[in-house]
This record gives structure tokens, sequence and C-alpha cells, in this order.
């Protein structure tokens, strides 16, 4: 028989080691049934793990890493904290096009003309437009009890709509001919994201790196951190440690809002250009698993969001060179979140086999 | 000056009742699920994998009920890999919900690739006899296909079974408390798997009606969504199978009156004036009648309605710039928030979404 | 002679690093109250959790009148004519009183036969309680009674009560008690665990006491006094608290006219509380659980704010203040729930320290914790007030309910108060735990500090205040001076404190 | 012959199954296989967002060596520029843009030919005189469409009226059929759609008397009735051409919008459920759009706010069509903005 014995405390090595076995466990699984396809599985594997990082193109692809893993790492970041505060934010898709929106809507007000004020402008628009959309979620929990999932979930619907009516209307280019989308506005120097476009270095990976240690250093060090942490695990004694808990749902939910503005904003001004009907391709979705696959920990989130960004690559490599359909990356992505999952098992319970005691 | 007589209320109910059945069934299924004390957010994955399980079934067979059959079994075997996960590996359900939705969209992809553009089996309405010619309630209510039935027919027998059978008591038992129904040695662990299972079996089902009624076609990622609407109205509906009913029915509705206000291009601004009046109307009533204590919260709501009508008064006289099919296609979701907030949702089960581990 | 009812034969059960039962062995009689000791951790709910089917021991056996018993789980244990009801409640809040009794049994009849059945059983016990209650609105009395009455109804031939009475009034451990007696002349065995040797005496015919996991004595506790039987738990003398100083400094907090709503629906709403406390004086404040205890304690901690004027520290209105403040300014408080409340379980006693003290121990420096000086703190904690545990690094939730207690307490009393609310301060915790914390207390008031001690044990009341009231339905009494006072004198302060149904709700 | 086979890549918006544009997009692919066998090789990459994740993939394709590359959304137009900038030596083909540079070619469909056919059988076809369209998303492309259906059908029936439904969604079947039943409810016997999916046509089906027509692909299951014709993309010929071209050396960046003529866009079947005179006149117009001797948009044509835009005989020039944003006059409706 095998049981389960909870750890005292969570294993450091399984911390470290089942991430690797899952993915060591993903290619297997994965090569079974890309040989069950007829393709050759070391080379599928081989593509879809190691050229992004390794290949005769990795120059080209390393800097994706960064640009495809950015916003997911900086969207995580925030929703980690609300999540371990228990303040469940899943609308981020939402908060990332408002931020977007907001953001862009200021940049475009100003061309054509220059000024160095104009993306610093936009950056504060962009994370307050995430901010302020996540605040009605946050409200309505404070004033009204009301659920957060489902208010922030449908607000992404709404915010989904409110993107195709900006861009079909009133941040819809000019110049455009009639076309949906707005300017570009990586082409606009004085409001572009963008650092070092061959280095993949924009504003949004700026963040992401700064998010990562700000919340590193939060969460390990500062009180703030603690209560965040305390909240989550036990809001009567949060209480008692003087956390004001309609303060706190308000804090974690206009900080995940106002990362998740940015994420936009710096996407929406530099590897996107512009704003278009459906720019958001699900960063704010992705996000949550990579905030669970990271575990909620900064640095976790920040390998996480690199294996998902790795495979989101890899997998767009193997697709054209291989003709692997989407569909089977997809399910390849769900299986390694499968196995992250439930390896995780190790670190927290030891497992033991023990032989049935004679009743 | 608002011309509703495009509009035909029969139709318009019986159409309501048509677009409710997939979320309503997939919401019925989370919502044992989550009376069991289990937070499946892999509800848009199970639907559309019953969508195309059910789509495959249905035209090998040539009928449209194997398909069903097939769509609950796919349904339910996805659903058996988070059971597994969540059961015995104790992994977090949140993010196993979400990676089951991103697996079940690939697998179902991948398995429905040969299937494009094939017509499944019909799958005729039914007209119940007698009761299908009363005017009015027949066309409404007794003239559409089984599957509508078999909806509104799981909801009350899942009512049945939590408010008066024992093993629906175990269940909510599991669901409120796990430790303390582990200590009388009910078997939660077993009692969860089976849930899940007809939770995975019931998104299946809403999914198949999805891909052979309402569209009938297989198509990728045709659901579209649906999945998360029906989580949102499991807590709408507070975990009460009735409510979930009219929770689906007026997202079903709303959904279908802003297509038909679309259609008949009535103007949403003056509509809105007269809604939000007639609601401070009613609401000064209700103040009127109520103890003297007890008036605030309706004086309350009174003032908001009749501040937004004098808004969408003064927006309607000025003439300014409104895009009405933007607020048209967000009304249902505006339409759950707003009922979210005035009815206050009620306690989600103890042990919803918390990790369950025996120690022996 | 009569054949044994339940004999256990060298029972042996072992978690990772503790023997929780080691080769116990023991009878017990058809119709007798049979008292199981020990200290906390001893092993006891281990033991009676394996009677009952829920823990697999690892070696032994045991025979249930001559046969082999071996249940593999509650159900047959219960088939078997073993009832529980637990340490902690396992009870459904959301259901009704009857549809907890019918999850409780084997083959319930139908919800009405229960509810009839319900009625009969409760009016024949003197255990009044409705059966179509909700669980979550009862008070802790009336919980205690479903738990009972969900027994009962299986006319079990094994009783097992684990800590039964540490949530009841007085009047309402009489009547347990008269209802326990019933059941043993009706041939019923009754196990029962608790850590208050005086009812210990006054109920049981014998008793097996249990240290470290294994047997190591019994007695019958008629004729054993309370001391001896602690002293056979510890393995080693007790100490009896004493008491030096008098009160007679200034008043250092003070309540006037104390009323506030009832935070939520199953609360209760605190009416005109006025007192003061001095410098070295123990204020005790008996009464029933449910009747204000846990709204008194967060309008005087500030989890729950009250209109101005009411709540004085010190001659300076600190009404609404926030938690944190009122530290700073030297009141602190030990709620009565360990886990949860005064403590995070799954955070380490380092955390746990930084919890309350990061104000007054200048644990932060703007804003960030200083952990080397927080573990520096924890051990002192651990060290001063002997809790044992493996380390400082240690999640809250590996320590037993007596260690943790001592810890919590330890944590409030180190960072030196002027003023400290304790409330249970030594509920479920074993005797020697129990009489370190009150020396504590008494220490502390000693040195000039105004202690409120808020308790439902009133032996403990008694035995360190110097001043008493009882809070009754949101109300306190007038304080009385604590010396010489009667138990009826008491029962009157706590008027009507059976009749805890129509108290709240 | 020794040297390597071209390598055409195909960048898609939607899956290859969604039966709709990306389908036929596909279909154009596998037919330029068929075309060329082992002298080409096709690679495509499906449901690519519009954005970063388009500019990488089509990066992706050029590094390995691909010498022909179509990108197949409009949202792609940025990205194809950029991309092309980096890559002199390969050939771009973008979809329904407007920017272009030396190796980058636009080519697009003259879909609203196609419309004015549909709009002439559904003008005679309707009895309740309400004609219901389903229309995507408010640009240019589908309010030329609409434009021209109706100016069509009032031609044949002056008392035809049109209901339409913005669905916001180029493809989401449980929306679609929603919108369709709302229209059959609010008394349309025609179903117009500008949205991919065949769930209009199974709503029609059900609902029993209501005309539709296949859009984007043929949706000959639905055929005879009521699906009774259909537009159809056809990019085979197109992509044919232009793989052809990079072969022999003489691909140049062009500008094409076609229509019925080259045969870019196509007419399904016109099945015996339209009356034979009213298949006999739409097919003369096919033949008249297909010479070029008639334009679809031949005036006297007014905006929706009586302010003239064609005058008697004129015909509109392909950059006021190409960036319309005007109902003509007779529709009620308003476009939203
Ligand atoms: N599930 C478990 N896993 C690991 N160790 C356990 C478990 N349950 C109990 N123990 C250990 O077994 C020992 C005995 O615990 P038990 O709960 O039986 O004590 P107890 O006598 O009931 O104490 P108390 O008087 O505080 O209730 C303790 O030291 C505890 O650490
Ligand atoms: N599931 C478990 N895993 C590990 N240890 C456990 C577990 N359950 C209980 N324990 C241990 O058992 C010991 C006693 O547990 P128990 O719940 O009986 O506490 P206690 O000392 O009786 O306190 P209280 O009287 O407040 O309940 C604790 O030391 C605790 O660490
Ligand atoms: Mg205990
Ligand atoms: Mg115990």
């Amino acid at each position: 028989m095998i049981i389960l014995e909870k750890r005292p405390a969570p294993s450091r090595i399984w911390t470290f080691a089942t991430p690797v076995l899952a993915v060591l466990l993903t290619m297997v699984v994965g090569g079974v049934l890309f040989a069950a396809m007829g393709k050759n599985p070391f080379e599928v594997i081989r593509t879809i793990f190691f050229d992004p990082l390794f290949s005769e193109f990795a120059w080209f692809y390393r800097p994706q890493l960064l640009i495809k893993g950015a916003p997911l790492v900086l969207i995580a970041i925030g929703l980690s904290f609300g999540f371990r505060a228990g303040v469940w934010n899943i609308g981020a898709e939402g908060q990332y096009i408002i931020g977007a929106l907001c953001g862009a809507g200021v940049g475009l007000a100003f061309y054509p003309s220059e000024s160095v004020f104009i993306l610093p402008l936009m950056i504060l628009a962009g994370a307050f437009g995430g901010w302020a959309w996540a605040m009605i979620p946050g409200v309505l929990r404070v004033k009204f009890g009301t659920n957060e999932i489902l208010v922030s979930l449908m607000l992404v619907y709404v915010a989904e709509q409110f993107l195709s009516a900006m861009s079909l209307g009133m941040l819809k280019n000019p110049e455009g001919m009639g076309f949906p989308g707005s300017r570009n506005l990586a082409q606009y120097p004085s409001a572009t994201t963008w650092i070092n476009e061959s280095l993949g270095l924009h504003w949004g990976v700026v963040f992401a790196f700064i998010a990562v240690i700000f919340a590193y250093i939060t969460l390990s060090r500062h009180i703030f951190g603690f209560h965040v942490r305390l909240s989550g695990q036990s809001p009567r004694a949060a209480r008692f440690a003087g956390v004001n808990p309609n303060g706190l749902i308000l804090t974690c939910m206009g900080l995940s809002g106002g990362l998740a503005g940015l994420a936009g904003l710096t996407e929406v001004a530099g590897p996107s250009g512009q704003v278009s009907i459906d720019f958001n391709a699900f960063y704010g979705f992705t996000a949550i698993i990579v905030a669970f696959l990271g575990r909620l920990n900064p640095i976790g989130i920040l390998f996480a969001g690199g294996l998902m960004a790795l495979t989101y690559i890899g997998g767009d490599i193997a697709e054209s060179s291989l003709q692997l359909p989407s569909a089977t990356i997809q399910m390849l992505q769900g299986m390694l979140l499968f196995f992250l999952l439930a390896l995780d098992l190790l670190t927290h319970y030891r497992v033991r086999t023990k032989r049935e005691a004679v009743a | 000056m608002i011309d509703l007589s495009a509009i035909n209320p029969i139709l318009f109910f019986a159409s309501m009742m048509v677009a409710a059945t997939p979320i309503l069934l997939a919401g019925l299924g989370e919502l044992v699920v989550e009376r069991a004390g289990v937070l499946n957010l892999g509800v848009e994955g199970m639907m559309i994998v019953g969508a195309v399980c059910g789509f495959i079934m249905a035209t090998n067979a040539g009928s449209a009920w194997v398909g069903f059959a097939g769509a609950a079994i796919g349904g339910a075997l996805l659903s058996l890999i988070f059971a597994v996960l969540t059961q015995y590996l104790l992994s977090n359900q949140v993010a196993t919900g979400l990676a089951l939705t991103l697996f079940g969209l690939g697998l179902s992809a991948s398995l429905g690739q040969s299937y494009i553009g094939i017509k499944g089996p019909a799958f005729p309405d039914w007209h119940i006899p007698v009761l299908g010619d009363i005017p009015v309630i027949g066309p409404i209510v007794f003239q559409h296909d089984p599957i509508v039935y078999l909806g509104l027919l799981l909801t009350f027998g899942v009512w049945v079974f939590l408010k008066y059978s024992r093993a629906g008591l175990i269940l909510r038992a599991v669901g409120e408390n796990h430790e303390a129904a582990h200590a009388l040695g009910y078997k939660v662990v077993r009692v969860r798997i089976l849930a899940i299972l007809f939770g995975g079996a019931c998104a299946g089902l809403g999914g198949a009606y999805l891909s052979l009624v309402r569209v009938p076609q297989w198509t990728e990622g045709m659901t579209a969504g649906a999945g998360w609407i029906a989580l949102a109205i499991v807590v709408f509906a507070s975990w009460k199978p009735g409510r979930l009913v009219l929770g689906a029915y007026l997202f079903g509705g709303v959904t279908a009156l802003q297509l038909n206000l679309q259609a008949a291009s009535i103007p949403l601004l003056p509509l809105l004036v007269l809604i939000a009046g007639v609601s401070t109307a009613v609401l000064l009533v209700v103040a009127l009648f109520k103890p003297t204590g007890a008036r605030k919260s309706p004086l309350i709501g009174a003032a908001c309605a009749a501040a937004f009508m004098l808004l969408c008064y003064a927006y309607v006289v000025m003439g300014w710039p409104f895009n009405q099919t933007l607020w048209l296609s967000s009304s249902p979701y505006l339409a759950t928030i707003v009922v979210l907030v005035v009815m206050s949702a009620g306690r989600a089960p103890g042990s919803l979404g918390r990790i369950f581990h025996a120690s022996r | 002679m009569t054949e044994s009812l339940l004999t256990l034969h060298g029972l042996t059960k072992a978690y990772p690093g503790v023997i929780a039962n080691k080769d116990v062995s023991f009878e017990i009689m058809p119709g007798e109250i049979h008292a199981l000791l020990g200290e906390n951790g001893a092993g006891k709910s281990t033991l009676v959790k394996t009677i009952y089917g829920l823990v697999k021991p690892d070696s032994g056996s045991m025979t249930l009148l001559g046969r082999p018993f071996a249940p593999t789980e509650p159900r047959m244990a219960r088939a078997s004519g073993v009832a529980m009801v637990f340490q902690h409640f396992s009870l459904f809040d959301a259901l009704s009183v009857a549809e907890n009794i019918a999850l409780g049994m084997e083959n319930p009849p139908p919800q009405r036969t229960i509810a009839a059945q319900v009625r009969d059983v409760s009016g024949k016990y003197g255990l009044p309680l409705d059966p179509d209650r909700i669980v979550g609105d009862l008070s802790a009395g009336e919980r205690q009674r479903v738990e009972i009455i969900r027994c009962l109804l299986q006319d079990p031939k094994l009783l097992i009560m684990d800590e039964p009475t540490s949530v009841l009034t007085p009047q309402e451990v009489e009547i347990l008690f008269e209802t326990l007696r019933k059941l043993a002349q009706d041939g019923t065995a009754i196990l029962y665990i608790s850590h208050k040797l005086e009812e210990i005496r006054a109920l049981c015919e014998n008793a097996t006491i249990l240290r470290m996991g294994a047997v190591v004595g019994d007695c019958d506790p008629r004729d054993t006094s309370a001391r001896d039987m602690a002293e056979m738990m510890v393995g080693s003398v007790l100490h009896i608290p004493d008491r030096a100083a008098k009160p007679d400094g200034e008043v250092l907090l003070e309540l006037r006219g104390l009323t506030a709503n009832a935070p939520h629906r199953f609360g209760t709403a605190l009416k005109d509380i006025s007192l003061t406390v001095k410098a070295g004086e123990v204020f005790g404040i008996g009464g029933v659980a449910g009747n204000g205890q846990d709204e008194l304690v967060a309008a005087l901690s500030g989890e729950m704010r009250t209109k101005a004027g009411m709540v004085w520290l010190k001659g300076a209105d600190i009404s609404t203040a926030s938690v944190n403040a009122r530290r700073a300014k030297g009141l602190l408080v030990a709620p009565e729930e360990r886990m949860g409340h005064a403590a995070a379980p799954d955070m380490t006693l380092v955390e746990n320290a930084v919890l309350t003290a990061v104000t007054r121990k200048h644990l932060a420096k703007r804003g960030f914790v200083d952990w080397p000086k927080s573990r520096g703190f924890a051990q002192s904690i651990i060290k001063t007030f002997d809790v044992r545990t493996p380390g400082a690094d240690n999640m809250a939730r590996s320590l037993s309910g007596g260690n943790l207690q001592k810890f919590v307490i330890g944590r409030e009393v180190m960072q030196e108060p002027d003023v400290l609310i304790v409330n249970q301060p030594t509920w479920g915790v074993d005797a020697a735990a129990a009489a370190a914390i009150r020396q504590a207390l008494l220490d502390l008031a000693t040195s000039g500090v105004a202690v409120v001690c808020i308790s439902q044990d009133l032996d403990e009341l008694m035995e360190i205040s110097d001043t008493f009231a009882a809070l009754n339905e949101g109300r306190l009494s007038a304080p009385r001076l604590a010396k010489g006072l009667t138990v009826e004198e008491i029962g009157l302060m706590l008027g009507g404190a059976h009749d805890i149904e129509v108290a709240h709700v | 012959d020794g040297h390597e086979p071209v390598k055409v890549g195909f960048v898609y918006v939607g899956p290859v199954g969604d039966g709709g544009w990306t389908y036929e997009h596909n279909e154009g692919r596998l037919a330029v296989e068929e075309a060329f066998g082992d002298k080409v090789e096709t690679v495509f990459v499906e449901s690519v967002p519009e954005g970063p994740d388009a500019e990488r993939v089509m990066t992706q394709m050029a590094l390995e060596g691909a010498d022909l590359i179509f990108t197949t959304s409009f949202g792609y137009m940025d990205q194809t520029i950029n991309v092309a900038a980096k890559f002199p030596d390969v050939k771009f083909e973008h979809a329904t843009g407007y920017k272009r540079a030396d190796n980058v070619s636009t080519y697009s469909a003259r879909f609203y030919e196609g419309r004015a056919v549909q709009g002439h059988i559904a003008g005679h076809m309707t009895e309740s005189n309400i004609i219901g369209y389903i229309a995507s998303f408010p640009i240019p492309e589908v309010i030329r469409g609409i434009n021209s259906a109706y100016i069509h059908a009032k031609e044949v029936n002056p008392d035809v009226e049109f209901k339409i439904v913005w669905a916001y969604t180029w493809f989401d079947p449980a929306k679609e059929a929603e919108a369709a039943n709302v229209l059959i409810e609010q008394g349309a016997d025609v179903i117009l759609q500008h949205t991919d999916s065949t769930a209009p046509q199974a709503a029609a089906q059900a609902a029993g008397n209501v005309v539709t027509f296949g859009q984007a692909s043929d949706m000959a299951e639905y055929a005879p009735f009521p699906r009774v014709s259909s537009i159809i993309d056809d990019w085979a010929p197109y992509y044919v051409a232009r793989t052809q071209a990079v072969i022999d050396g003489t691909w140049e960046s062009t500008d094409t919008w076609d229509g019925i003529g080259p045969g870019m866009v196509k007419i399904g079947e016109i099945t015996d459920a339209v009356p034979a005179d009213v298949k006999a006149s739409a097919e003369a117009l096919i033949e008249r759009l297909r010479t070029g001797e008639y334009h679809a948009f031949t005036g006297p044509i007014n905006k929706q706010d009586g302010t003239p835009w064609l005058a008697e005989g004129e015909t509109a020039d392909d950059g006021t069509l190409a960036g319309m944003d005007f109902y003509v006059e007779g529709l009620t409706a308003e476009i939203p903005s």
C-alpha cells in the first residue's frame, strides 16, 4: 500500500527536482505520442525543448523567449500576490486589455509630436487602466461581498468588446483605409516601448525583472509580503496582526491589475505595435497557469514563464519545420502542466510503501 | 418612442430555453462537483471534448443519441485526469482545472481533424402532443428537442438527489467539511471522484448539445467560452439547482435579447431610460410598503436608478457619441455582474477548493 | 464476574518521529465509566481513534465482547456498537441538526423519524435541541449536544468522549454527567477523556493513565486526589501557582459603557460593559462560550472598532485605535483560538513571533523584517516558556496544542505589556502546562501589569483572579472580589447561563 | 534536376479546421502541393495570433529557408513589412492589406461581386421582404458586402428591408446560430452572413422555409435548401501562379484585387430551389460581372443620408471601395462606431 506523509516543511531538493522531472516525463510521454503519430520523437523533442536555446538560429529565438515570457511573468507576479492572500483575480486578461487601451490612447493622443514625456505618461496610463479595471471587482467585493472571480471574469468579456469597439472606432488608424487597428506605436519613436529589438529588450522585459526582484524582496523581507502570506493562510490571524482585510483586497487587486495593465501597455506599444481586435493572445489566462506553476514564488514564476515561453516558441518551430498540428503542441503543454502539478506532491509529501498491517 | 413590436415574445422565450441548455447542463455538473467541495475550472475543456466526442460518435453511429452518450463518456474520461491529479496526487485545483482546459482544447482539435465540415445526423424537435398545442405556452415550452427537457429533468433530479437522498446528504457533507466527513467514516475521495465524473459527463453533454443541436457541426474551439459562463452561473445560483435554471435562462435571455434589439434596431439609450424609470418607480413603491427602518436600501436603489435614468437621458438629449453595439454585446456580462451585486451570493461549500489528505 | 466489554492488547502506533501509542493494554467493563488521562500528546486521541477505526494500529489487537475486533473504518465500529464524540467537532455547519445526526448513523430512518427521535432522546436526557436548526447557528454547548445525541441514537455499547466538556457551563456539565450516569446504569460503557481532573473524580470509577504513549498506571479517581493523578501523568511533582502582590496601582484599563453590535450573524452584541482594571490586578471574567467573549476580546484588541469614548488605556481613549496602535501603547491580547487566530498554522514559529511582536519588539526597520532578530525573539520565547519543539523554524501546526499555547502566551508576555487580555489561556492544555501558564500570568500581575483573564474554567479563575465578573448575553455583571465567592454566588452571577439556547441568535 | 525544392510558407490566423477563412487558404496550399509535387515544399503554422508571434513565425520560416511566404490575415500587415525588410531575398504575399514593398505583394478578393449575386437572388426569393444579415465587424470589407447585397436586392424588389446583426466575431457557431434565430424570429426569410460557420444554415434548416447562402466555403452539405448558392474564396489559382513566378524568377511586387473574372471569387452552384427565371437572371448577372461589362457599384447611388455618391452610370473607384465606411441610401440601421 502506498501512503503519503505530510512533510513538516516542504522539501528543498524536490522543489528544484520536480520541474526537471516533469519536463523529462513530458518528453518521454510526448515522445511516445509523437512516435504514434509517425514522427521521429527525438527530433520533435529536440525541436521543441532545445532548438529555441541551442540551434543554429538560437541567436534569434533567445531574445524571443524574453519577448514571449515577459508579459506572462509580469502578470503572474501581480496575480501571485492576490492568490497568496486569497484574492482571486482571474480577469487579468481584461486588465491587460484595458491597460493597453489606456496607454495606447495616451500615446496616440500625442501623435505625431515627439517628447520624452510621452512614454512615461503612457506607462502610467497603462498601469492606471489595469488598476482601475481591477478595482471594479475589488470594490464590489469590499462593498457588497460580490464574488471577485466572477466579476473579474465577466469584465474580461466586456474588455474584449471595448477592444473591438476601440480598434474599430476611437483608436482606429485614420490612415488605415478603414481597417480596424490603431497606428503602429512601435514605429512612433516617442511612444515605442522597444529598447533594443534585436536583443528582445523592451520596457516590459525590464519591468518583469524589476517585478520579480520587487516581489521576491517584498514577500520574503517586507512586512507587507508577510501580511499577504498571512492573510492567505489564516485570515483571522491576519486581522489579529493588524491587517485590514478590505485594504489588502484592494491592494492585491490593484497590484495585479496594475501590473497586468503595464504588461498590456508595454506589449501593445512594443512587440504588438498596435491595438487590434485581438492582440491580447490569452496572456492574462496563461499567466494564471504560470503563477501556479511557479508555486506563487517570484523566482519560480520567472522560470515557469520561461518554460511556457519555450514551449510556445519550440512548438511553433515544430509546427512549421515538422508540420506538427498546433493541437498536438497544446496537448503537450497540457501534459507538461499535469506532470508539474502531479509531481509537486513530492515537495510536500513523503511517499512510502507500507505492507498491509496484520489486522 | 420605442417600437418593440418586431420582437415576438413567444419565439423569444422559446429561443431563450434553447440558448440556455448547454450552459445549464455544464453548470449543473459543476454545481454537483462544487457541492462535493471540488472546484474544477476545466469545464470549457470538458465541454469541447464532449462536443467532439459526441459529434464523432453520432456521425459514425448515425444517431444523435449515441453521440450524446459518447459525449458524456468523453467528458467523464477527461475529468478523470482532473480527479486523479487533485484527489490522489493532491494538486492545486485551480491550476489543474486551467491545465485541463488547455489540454481539452488541444485534444479535441486532434480528435476532430477529420470531422471538419461534415454534417451530423439530424435531431428533430419533439412536438409534444396536446401540451405542444396549448397557445403561447405550447410553442414556448413544449416544442423543443429532447435535450432541453433532459437538462431540466436532470436539474430536477439533482435537486431531489441533494435534498432528499442519503447519497446527496453525504455528498453535501463531504463538500461542507471533509475532515468531519472523514472522521465519520465517509470516503471523501471516492465521493469526490464520482462527483467529478458526473461533472465531466454533464459538461460533455453540454458540449455535444452545441455540436449536435445548436450548430450542428464540429469546428475547433466551438464552445467559445460557454464553459466559463457555466462556471459563473454556478456561483450566481448560490450552488442551488433551482437558481441555476434561473441563471442559465437569464444569461440565455439577455444574450437573445441583445441580438433581438440589434436586429430590430431598437435604440438602446431610450430603452435604458425607460427601464431605469420603471425601476425607480418600482423601488419607490417597494420602499413605501416597507417598514420605515428597512426603507434605506430600496431608496438608495431608487436614487441610483433615477441618477442612471438622468444620465442616459442627458446622453440622448445631448446626442453624444454612443456605441450601441458595444453596450449591447457587453450586456449579458454586465447584467450578470449587476445581478451578482444585487443578490448577495450564498455561502460556498465549506471545503470548496481545499485539498483533502487523510493520514492514517 | 462479568465479561469485559472491550480489551486492548498491546496496541502500538507510530507516527514519523513519535510513538503515539506504545504497547497499550487495558480493559473496559460494561456499564463502566472509564477515564483516559495523560498530558497533551500522550496519545489519548490516537488510542480512541484506533478503537473507532480511524487509525490502524501497527501492532496489537482488540477484543469486543470476547470476539476479535479490528475495525477498518468507523462504519464497522459503529456497527459493533462503538460511538464517539470527537475532540474537535465533527459537525457540518451548513446542514441541519437532523441531517448531522443522520450522517452519524449507520442506517438512518427518514428525516422526520429522526426529528421525532431527537425530540424524544433530548427530552429523556434533558438535552433540549431543535432538529430543524442549522448547526452553524448553534452555540458550542448545543453543538456538543448534537454530537452526544448522534451517539445516543445508536444505542452504543461503548461511548467514547474526547474532551467533551471544555465548552460547557457547569450546569451543562452537570446535565451531561447525569446523562452519562444514566447511560452507564443502562449498561453502556463510557471511555472519557478530559484534562479537568475534578470532573474525572466526580464522574469516573476507573482511570488509565498514559505518558508518552505508554500506560503508566491506573487508579480509582474517586479516591485519588487530582494532584496525585496529575503527578502520575507528568511523572514529576507539580507546582501550584502562587500569588504575591496585591493590586493597588493606578487604573490601566477602563471600559465605559462598551456597546457594540454583533459583528456577524452568529455573534453576540455587547451591551453597556463597564470595568476598571488596576496595575497588578488580575480581573477574571467567567461565563459560557458564546456570551460575548470573542466580541469583547475583539473590541479590546482593536479587531472590532467601537464608538469613541468606550475603551480607555492609561487614561487615553483608544476606542478607534488600530490593532497595532494599541499594541504600541501597551495593550496586548492572546485570543482563544490558537490555530488560525493567535497563530498561523502553516508558518514557522519565527514568523508567528513576528505576527504580533513586530511593533513592540522593533522587529522591522522601515517595513523590512529583521529575521535574525525575530528568530532570536522566537527562541527566547521557546526557552523561557519551555515550548517543546525541535526549533524555531518548525511550523506552528507541528506543535501540540499545549505547547503552541505556551508559545502564544509567552509571545505576549515577553513583549512586556502594560495590560494583557487572555481568553481561555489553558483550554485543552494539560495540567503541567496549565500551571506554567497561570504562573506566568500571576508573575506578570506581580510586576505591575493589569491582566484580564477570560475563561470558562471557574477553578482557574478562582485560582488566579483578584476580581471576578461574569459575562452573560453580552452583559457584564458587577465585579466582585474573587476571594470568598461561593459556587452558588458564581452560579447566580452567570445568571441563567444554562439556558443558552435563547441567549443568542 | 538537382536544385532544392522551392519552399513556400503559410501563416494562418485560425485553425485549418475552422471550415472558413483559414480552411480555404489551406486548400490553396494543398493546390500548390498538388500542382508542383516535389518541386515545392510547403510549411504552415496555424492559429498564429496577430502580433509578435506572427513576426516570430515569419522570421522563423524565413530563417529556415522559405522562398515565398503567404501571410493570410489583415492583422499581419506591419509584421510582414518588418520581416520582409530583414529578408530582402524572401518574397512575401500579404492578404487583404495595403502596405507593399519590393518583396511584399498584396492580394485580396472582390467579395462584393459575389454579394451582388446573393442580393439579386435574395431580393427575388424573399416573401416577407425582410432579409437578415449576420455581420462580423464594421470594417470596409463587410460594409461593402452589405451595400452590394442591398443594392442588388432592392433593384429586383423595391420593398426589401435589411435587418443587420453585428456579431463581433468571425467565428462563434453558438452566437451565429442565435443571431440567425433572432433574425428568423423577426420575420427574415433570407439570411446572408459574413461570418464563417454553418450554424446559420442549420438554424435556417430547422426553421424550414428560410434561404441561406454559403460563405467563405461552399457549405454544400446544406444544398439544395436552405443553401441555394454560395460565395467561395478560391485562392488556389493565385497561389499556384505566384509560386510559379518564384520558380521562374519572374516574381514582382504587385497589388492584386481579383473578383469573379479571374476566378478568385467563385459562385457556388445555384440550386434548383431557386426558380428557373431567377437562376437565369442571376447567371446573367454573374456573366456580366465576370466579363467586366458591369460593375457592382454603378450609379446612381446615394449615401445613406441622401447625399449623392455615384452619378448615373458612374462606377466606384477602388480607393473609395477599399475604405468604404458608409451605408448606401435605403439601409436604415447605423454602422456601429
Ligand atoms: N496524524 C498524525 N500524524 C503524525 N503524528 C501524529 C498524528 N496524530 C498524532 N500524532 C502524534 O501522536 C502523538 C499523540 O497524539 P494524540 O493526539 O493522541 O495526543 P493526545 O493525548 O490526544 O493529546 P491531547 O491531550 O492534546 O489531545 C503526538 O505526539 C502527535 O505528535
Ligand atoms: N495530520 C497530522 N500530521 C502530522 N501531525 C499531526 C497531524 N494531526 C495531528 N498531528 C500532531 O498531533 C499532535 C496532537 O494533535 P492534536 O490535534 O491532538 O493536538 P492537541 O495537542 O490535542 O491540541 P488540542 O488539544 O488543541 O487539540 C500535534 O503535535 C500535531 O502535530
Ligand atoms: Mg488535544
Ligand atoms: Mg487529543
